[in-house]
């Protein structure tokens, strides 16, 4: 019985104490993981970070959303009225809407019904994830652009380059996972993954889905769209009071929302650990859930780590690493995905896979140090030709050609 | 039959030579001769090798055929592009070839100092490949394209010296000559078609025996009138006398030996048309005893010795025409006529060249006289040629020309009598005439200018006329031994179960007839023309003027065809301007006006046009709807 | 909302409710797309529309399409929409005011005239027909039978559509594309390394530099006590707004007495 | 619910994106009536697909997307080098070609 009749036979109250129980994780994971976020990146940063309200100062987002609640809500007079109130709403609830199609556990009993923790089962469940998010930078967008404000409008714009590029290269990383799952319902990828993470297998998927991840939730270092040194906050500049809460609720459901996916897909979802698959036949069903979480963290730490360590990067070279580096590197891997895929269905012999795989190591070796050559080849001809002199005295220093060292 | 994979070789090689020459422009200006006459050589070889091998075949297998591709395919009508080598068509290609051959090397001297040598080697080499497919083509359509074909290089070959306007006007004089020929061709294949659904020679032949009478005298008819245009038979003669201003290999090669004997070609071709329909045998001995004698008198009245030669051509193709047109046995008599003139006839125009070379181009031949002195080898050769064509034992013209005569008196009854009686008559002015030629070029005092310095041509020229003498003088007997070449054709023309039984006059009768109409004709021109001749020639009599003026043939073809034509062209001409063009021009008014009032629509603003599509929509939907209702 | 469109293959009762809530809502939107004046509502409204229909999709039992819908239409078309009119007309709201004559009143008559007689043919043609459904033909899975039906009967089409895309993409790019017009940064600095003087080549003085005064509108005083005039915004130059140098550049004399 | 609902409702759009196509000027607008167009046709096309009981319909609504996405593509590129030379997006401005 798989996940998806077990969901059809769900009574309609179920649906929505399950609803509810999302709900509440993620509310209470946001609240969390802003406390947590500070505390880590405070210790990265040698400081302590919120201490103070509750016990390691965990009450302190409470306290903070309480006080954004409380503050004046301002709306510009050259804001356009209705999209300006429209933009977060959107962004709000389009965040808790990917987890409908998530499987937190495996098979549970929830008031004395077997079920499992996933609201609906869709064949195209990813599809649907990536719908969702497309919809989501909507909020992003309409806010920068009702602003009616510069610095909001560059955020806006920013964000929708950003989104249409990075969800191309979203989407073909996905495709991998696809053609290995044979489905793209979130529950059968799971179950693909039974033997073998994705994380694994499909490694170079991985990497590029953790790349765009990234960038579909404008996190450090792709938040070119609230880029505070360039655009003062960009989309967000001019929101205030609940509205901007509801933005910061946003930016992290999305967070979780994307390292759950992350974890459905690649990291197994809700099994355990490698050999640590006793667990869930010891402690049932619901124990699944920590698991889950526990990989979910986990990318959400990634998600802070990055922040704490790397720095913004300028807006036409993350264009360029989406369109020249991501979308090609996808591709290609595709395409050796799906042979792969073609050689082991037709049952071609392991050898022939093996030397299929060693030859594509070789050819990228081979076209990563051409391509490095290359480079070092065009830096050496941007030098500027050197018989032309300097019209001034330059002292000889022996061995260093003059306007090199001058000009390079 | 049997299958060749040659055949091909002798249209491609010279065609490609051809193009050769014509694509490479100068830089094949010092050995494309050479070349041009290596090619049309081995053509010759090709065409030996295919002879012994034919030879050494026997009965049906002597024929070869090569398919080289489906040319047409039109529904059920289907024409392959294939070859055919026969009995028939193998005379024709060793005389092509041959000859062709000698008077390629002829005009490596004769051209030498023309600019455009080279040009006029592609166009002759362009001449062979199109009368060798002429003769190979194994149905009526293929023959039909050498058949445009030879047109197109015997236009180009005497518009050769274009820049002076009436050679242009000759060549074009020609051209429509011929049209006029070939539209009679065409219809005929396409009276064919639709009678038989086959244009290939054995498909006719098939069903000739089937079609009714008014088909086949219709396509007989057409038939003769193509043969007419192309071998300057009455009434479409007058082009061969203009057709002299190509250069005199040309008119050796082309308007003596092949080219104007298509039509005697596609008449034997056709045989199985003309015997099965007795009409057009009719036809085709009238044309060819008019032709024959007016040739004839036409050749007693020329100055130009080019003119005479060509009008004595005419006569001897009548002379062919009329054995064609005197059923089977007579086919094999036109053929070796044709065949043994070919030599004499090529002898003769290349001797003319040769005397034309060496008194600068002077055709005028009362200002010739005594040449044979300072040109013993033309005139021996040319002389043989005289001999042979005038029907002198043992010469050539003596075997091929008796028969003919001889066949025409055993036609029978009236007929019989009449036909012999022209082309007795024929005999003895071809005496006459030629016997003119010959006094006045080569003997009696000399009457050219202090100018002129006559000489002997070079050995390039005089070796290919020796050649040709020597074939005028065998060829005819080598023929006719043991009437070899009346059994060589049997097969093609059904000759063989077809024996005279009633003579009119006995061969000996006819041989003395003969003999003796020559000696009086020849007597009668020595008479003449050994004395004094004028250099300006005399007014002469009414005939002799008559005959001037080709018998009034240009005369008659301008006021009955030329004026009304032109009548009617500027009548047509008038209601173009005034009626189609008014007509025209309304509409033109009218669609201008419906224009500018239309432009107001085209604001360009996107939008109206879309608006615009949204309405023809409704209109669309309008009509679905009412359609539908 | 997903639950019932799920279910809507085996009952008929809550696709009619859903196409009753949803279907005006999206006539209204499509309405108001024509009228707003911002073309940015027209693309959000767009936008309503074509998640309604997605929703539509997924009640008419296309799963796939419904979502590719929202992927492709909602979340690439209309936020390519969306950027282009950020880019080019943000503020450009459009005037009603028509400038065609009888453009409008046409247009209403010919809408009218179109829309009633397609209803009318529509309600000709399809009215009350039973419907097969798809409930059989989906029972390998709607995806799949996607993917069935388009690599084999529809695979050339398939391939001839990838080929216009990418044609597309590269037209997209030919025809967007402009000649870069300013210099790189980088291209300033290596141009002003390489010119015959090296004067300025660590960028303008600041005004005020060295002189008696710091004002912004007195001139920086040059190492040989000359007044760099490149030292003052050309702002101020224009307006006027400029001291005459010469009191504050310092004299032979002066420098020696410091 | 009798199913041709849908295919009134497809009627209905597609009229209403005719009339923006010839009444709206702004070319983005225009483009945007015509995505409405097609949006409209799709969802007759998969209406149809259902009453047939088979997927043509909802291949060809498939192959409409790819291809309004090269359309839009294109169209929005149009736009925008339109734009650059003349500082206007209205479909009224480009109106030269009338002669």
């Amino acid at each position: 019985m798989n996940a998806a009749s077990i969901i059809g036979n769900d009574p309609g109250w179920l649906i929505a104490v399950k609803g509810l129980i999302v709900f509440v994780l993620c509310v209470v994971l946001t609240l969390m993981s802003v406390w947590g976020e500070r505390r880590i990146v405070a210790r990265m940063q040698m400081r302590l970070g919120p201490n103070r309200v509750g016990p390691f100062g965990l009450l302190q987002s409470l306290a903070d959303g309480v006080k954004l609640a409380l503050k004046e809500d301002l709306i510009p007079k050259a804001a356009d009225r209705i999209v300006f109130v429209i933009a977060p709403v959107i962004s709000a609830t389009t965040c808790f809407m990917s987890f409908a199609v998530m499987p937190l556990t495996g098979k549970v009993s929830l008031f004395g019904h077997k079920t499992v923790m996933q609201l609906t089962d869709l064949p195209v469940g990813v599809l649907y994830v990536l719908a969702i998010a497309s919809v989501g930078v909507y909020g992003i967008v309409l806010a920068g652009w009702s602003s009616g404000s510069t610095y909001p409008l560059l955020g806006g714009l920013r964000s929708s380059a950003q989104v249409i590029s990075y969800e191309v290269a979203m989407g073909l990383s996905l495709v991998a996972v696809f053609i290995y799952a044979g489905s793209m319902s979130t529950s059968d990828i799971v179950a693909a993954q039974h033997k073998w993470w994705f994380a694994v297998v499909l490694f170079p998927s991985f990497i590029i889905y953790a790349i765009s991840m990234v960038g579909e939730t404008n996190r450090a270092p792709f938040d070119l769209a609230e880029a505070e040194g360039e655009l003062v906050g960009g989309f967000h500049t001019e929101y205030s009071s609940l509205k901007f809460a509801l933005f910061f609720l946003a930016e992290y459901v999305n967070i979780v929302a994307v390292s759950s996916l992350a974890t459905t897909l690649f990291l197994g979802g809700y099994h355990a650990l490698p050999g640590l698959g006793f667990t869930e036949n010891w402690l049932g069903g619901w124990f699944c859930m920590v698991w889950f979480f526990i990989k979910v963290i986990g990318f959400f730490y990634l998600f802070v780590w990055l922040r704490g360590t790397l720095p913004r990067m300028r807006y036409d070279q993350f264009m360029k690493f989406g369109w020249k580096v991501l979308i090609p590197v996808s591709l290609l891997w595709i395409l050796v995905v799906s042979t792969l895929r073609v050689m082991s269905s037709r049952g071609e012999p392991r050898t022939v896979i093996a030397a299929f795989t060693f030859g594509i190591v070789l050819i990228i070796m081979a076209g990563s140090s051409l391509y490095e050559r290359s480079v070092r080849k065009a830096s050496q001809d941007e030098l500027p030709d050197s018989s032309v002199q300097p019209s001034f005295p330059v002292p000889h220093v022996s061995g260093i050609n003059r306007v090199e060292s001058i000009n390079g | 039959m049997t299958t060749s994979t040659h055949l091909l070789y002798l249209i491609a090689l010279p065609l490609f030579s051809s193009a050769f020459l014509l694509l490479l422009g100068r830089i094949a200006d010092k050995w494309g001769h050479i070349l041009a006459t290596l090619i049309s050589a081995s053509t010759f070889g090709v065409g030996l090798v295919e002879f012994f091998a034919m030879r050494s075949r026997s009965g049906d297998a002597r024929a070869a055929t090569q398919r080289i591709f489906e040319w047409i395919s039109v529904g059920s009508f289907k024409v392959d592009a294939s070859l055919l080598l026969d009995q028939l068509s193998i005379c024709f290609v060793l005389l092509i070839t041959g000859v062709g051959t000698l008077i390629h090397i002829y005009s490596i001297a004769y051209m030498s100092h023309d600019r455009d040598r080279r040009r006029f080697f592609a166009y002759l080499n362009l001449f062979v490949a199109a009368m060798l497919l002429l003769v190979l083509g194994d149905s009526y359509l293929n023959l039909y394209v050498g058949w445009e074909g030879v047109g197109l290089a015997s236009y180009l070959l005497i518009g050769f010296w274009n820049e002076r306007p009436a050679y242009a006007t000759a060549a074009k004089k020609a051209f429509i000559a011929n049209r006029v020929g070939d539209i009679g061709l065409s219809l005929a294949i396409m009276i064919a078609f639709t009678q038989f659904g086959s244009v290939t020679f054995a498909g006719v032949k098939a069903g000739a025996p089937h079609a009714s009478a008014a088909a086949l005298t219709a396509i007989g008819a057409m038939l003769l009138l193509a043969a007419a245009g192309k071998s300057a038979q009455f009434p479409l003669q007058s082009w061969l006398g203009d057709a002299m201003a190509g250069p005199t290999p040309v008119s050796a090669l082309i308007h003596a030996a092949t080219m104007v004997t298509a039509g005697v070609y596609l008449i034997t071709r056709s045989s199985f048309i003309f015997d099965a329909s007795a009409t057009s045998r009719l036809l085709v001995v009238i044309v060819g005893a008019i032709t024959l004698l007016f040739g004839a008198i036409v050749g007693t009245a020329k100055d130009d010795i080019k003119k005479a030669l060509a009008a004595s051509t005419m006569s001897q193709i009548g002379y062919m025409i009329l054995a064609t047109g005197l059923g089977p046995v007579g086919y094999a008599f036109a053929i070796m006529h044709l065949l043994t003139h070919g030599f004499f006839k090529a002898s003769m125009f290349l001797g003319a060249g040769s005397v034309m070379h060496g008194m600068n181009d002077e055709v005028n031949m009362r200002k010739y006289g005594g040449l044979g002195k300072v040109m013993p080898i033309t005139a021996a050769t040319f002389g043989l040629g005289y001999l042979a064509i005038i029907g002198v034992p043992p010469f050539a013209g003596f075997y091929s020309k008796d028969k003919i005569i001889e066949t025409a008196f055993n036609a029978g009854g009236t007929r019989g009598v009449l036909l012999g009686g022209a082309a007795l008559l024929g005999a003895m002015i071809t005496a006459f005439y030629m016997t003119r030629v010959f006094v006045l070029t080569f003997s009696g005092e000399k009457r050219w200018d202090e100018k002129a310095h006559p000489h002997e041509s070079p050995s390039l020229m005089w070796i290919p006329m020796v050649v040709l003498s020597i074939g005028s003088v065998a060829s005819g007997f080598l023929l006719s031994k043991g009437s070899a070449l009346v059994h060589w054709l049997a097969p093609v023309v059904n000759s063989s179960n077809v024996e005279s039984g009633k003579e009119l006059m006995p061969p000996v009768v006819v041989s003395a007839l003969a003999l003796g109409v020559v000696i009086i004709g020849v007597f009668a021109a020595i008479v003449k023309y050994r004395k004094s001749v004028p250099l300006e020639a005399p007014t002469g009599s009414l005939l002799t003027r008559f005959a001037r003026r080709d018998l009034g043939q240009d005369d008659f073809n301008h006021n009955v065809l030329v004026r009304p034509g032109r009548a009617i062209t500027q009548a047509l001409l008038g209601i173009d301007h005034k009626f189609v063009d008014g007509i025209v021009r309304a509409v033109g008014w009218t669609l201008s006006y419906l224009s500018i009032s239309l432009k107001k629509v085209q604001n360009g603003y996107v939008r109206s046009y879309a608006l615009l599509m949204t309405a023809g929509a409704v209109a669309l939907l309008a009509a679905i709807w009412l359609v539908t209702l | 909302m997903f639950k019932m469109a799920l279910q809507v293959g085996s009952t008929h009762t809550p696709e009619a409710v859903l196409f009753w809530i949803m279907a005006p809502m999206a006539v209204l939107a499509a309405l108001g797309m024509l009228l707003v004046k911002k073309a940015v509502h027209s693309a959000l409204l767009l936008a309503w529309v074509m998640i309604t229909l997605a929703i539509f999709y997924i009640a008419e039992d296309a799963l796939f399409l419904g979502i590719v819908q929202v992927v492709v239409y909602t979340g690439a078309v209309m936020m390519l929409f969306l950027f282009i009119l950020m880019l080019v007309g943000v503020d450009s709201s459009d005037s009603l005011v028509e400038n065609i004559k009888g453009q409008r009143p046409a247009a209403i008559l010919a809408a009218i005239g179109f829309g009633g007689l397609l209803l009318s043919l529509i309600g000709r043609a399809v009215s009350h027909t039973a419907a097969v459904g798809l409930t059989a033909t989906n029972a390998d899975g709607n995806v799949q039978g996607i993917a069935q039906q388009l690599f084999t009967r529809y695979v050339w089409a398939f391939e001839v559509v990838s080929a216009l895309l990418i044609t597309a993409a590269l037209g997209a790019m030919v025809l967007a594309h402009s000649e870069r017009k300013h210099i790189s940064q980088r291209q300033l600095s290596v141009d002003r390394f390489r010119q015959a003087s090296l004067a300025d080549t660590a960028g303008l003085p600041a005004s005020g530099v060295y002189a008696r005064h710091n004002a912004v509108d007195v001139p920086a005083l040059l190492p040989d006590g000359s007044a760099a005039p490149t030292s003052i915004s050309s702002t101020l130059e224009a307006r006027g707004d400029i001291i005459a140098s010469e009191p504050f550049e310092l004299t032979a004399n002066e420098e020696e007495e410091n | 619910m009798d199913i041709s609902n849908y295919i009134y409702l497809s009627a209905i759009l597609f009229t209403i994106g005719a009339i923006g196509v010839v009444v709206r000027r702004n070319a983005i607008v225009v483009f945007m009536c015509v995505e409405l167009m097609l949006n409209a046709a799709n969802l007759a096309f998969v209406t149809f697909s259902r009453i047939n009981g088979n997927l043509d319909g909802q291949i060809a609504s498939f192959f409409t997307m790819v291809v309004a996405a090269c359309e839009v593509v294109v169209g929005l590129a149009i736009i925008v080098t339109m734009y650059r030379s003349r500082r206007s997006a209205s479909v009224d401005d480009a109106s030269l070609l009338k002669r």
